[in-house]
């Protein structure tokens, strides 16, 4: 629209992301945004009374992309986006690195504020990926939706 | 040949992450689940979802067709 | 803590802002932070019906600034944060631009989300900041909160 | 000396962002708000909160004290 080449709207990636260029993309689509509601999950370094020292993802690509793909249309019909933008992260995450990235754009705010809440919600219980706990004791699978 | 998938903690006690499996006329998704279920009983353990050829499926009575991709999941822990 | 010089939590400037550095002035706080929810509130090009080319901020700069630091605490206590940011521009503000900066970061995200939401919220009905809106007619005070 | 402050839509009404007004002794906010009222009364019709020292004030009784700041202020509108 600008002449920019931007990223995808979603996307699964190795590498770490700009909060800045994603906004900055999402802004670009429509000057009528008036409020953009962001989340952003991070690696914490204790979990469950354990330090963990790294997480390690595992994703079904195509099918999480698709779903992400999915998630985004219908959070931009339910709660009348501007436009959404969904990243995760797979691979290894340091402690304290950032994992994923929801980004939720509309007119005023209470609907950006509450289609970022239900799509960070959506992905955990309907996106197929897996996260392992790597910790000075051993790895383990997560299981819960904490 | 149906081509089966396994990913995170399920594929770690498979043991594996891709197994292939000879197609049979009138499989059902019920029929691959129960044969994979022998083969790796702690991994089934876990499953809780099945997909196939890249969707979310409910209904295990579902025909599997020849040279589908089919995935046994288990909850997932993305975000 | 890191030795880097990081901006105060709470600010009132007339220059734009960065996500990055302040997502990740929040996230130097702790490690144990897992999830980060953000907003910000832009200039729209269009309100009630006319094209807006601009906004001008006014603020009762001294009390907006403490109106925002016991904001950012209460938030802190309510929703049990592990740290929280607000950063809000005054003077003439383009259409497209950014207006206002939150961020909350709490162990969980349902934490961070709400207390996002209620910060924006707080913030319109409690710090003493006024728009005006430059259109091609003319300059009028804002004075509802959509 | 009490300083008076305006902001926004209401210095625009009245004209200045700052006005002295002579302290008197037994001087209250509801005396401070009527004198202000009479001298600018279309800056008054959207005056809605009142603040002292930098501090909303919701009982007018409040006497006001020599040196005082205080704000006359319509509805915020920002974020």
């Amino acid at each position: 629209m600008n002449g920019r080449t931007t990223k995808a709207e979603v996307r699964i990636q190795q590498e770490d992301f700009s909060q800045d260029e994603e906004i900055s993309a999402l802004r670009a689509s429509s000057k009528r945004m008036g409020g953009i509601a962001t989340f952003i999950g991070c690696a914490r370094d204790f979990s469950e009374g354990r330090s963990v020292a790294k997480i390690s993802f595992d994703a079904y690509g195509s099918m999480a992309e698709a779903e992400m793909k999915k998630l985004r249309a219908e959070a931009i019909a339910r709660f009348t986006l501007l436009d959404a933008r969904i990243v995760h992260r797979v691979g290894v995450v340091g402690a304290g690195e950032q994992i994923v990235f929801i980004a939720a754009g509309a007119e005023h705010r209470a609907p950006a504020l509450q289609a970022c809440h239900w799509l960070i919600d959506e992905l955990k219980l309907r996106v197929p990926i897996w996260k392992k706990e790597i910790t000075p004791e051993g790895e383990s699978w997560v299981t819960s939706h904490p | 040949m149906i081509r089966v998938l396994f990913f995170g903690p399920v594929a770690e006690r498979v043991g594996s992450s891709e197994i292939q499996v000879t197609f049979a006329t009138g499989m059902r998704l019920q029929d691959l689940h129960r044969q994979m279920q022998g083969m790796y009983p702690a991994a089934f353990e876990i499953v809780c979802f099945t997909a196939m050829n890249g969707e979310h499926v409910r209904d295990m009575q579902l025909p599997v067709s020849d040279n589908s991709e089919v995935v046994f999941m288990s909850k997932f822990s993305g975000g």
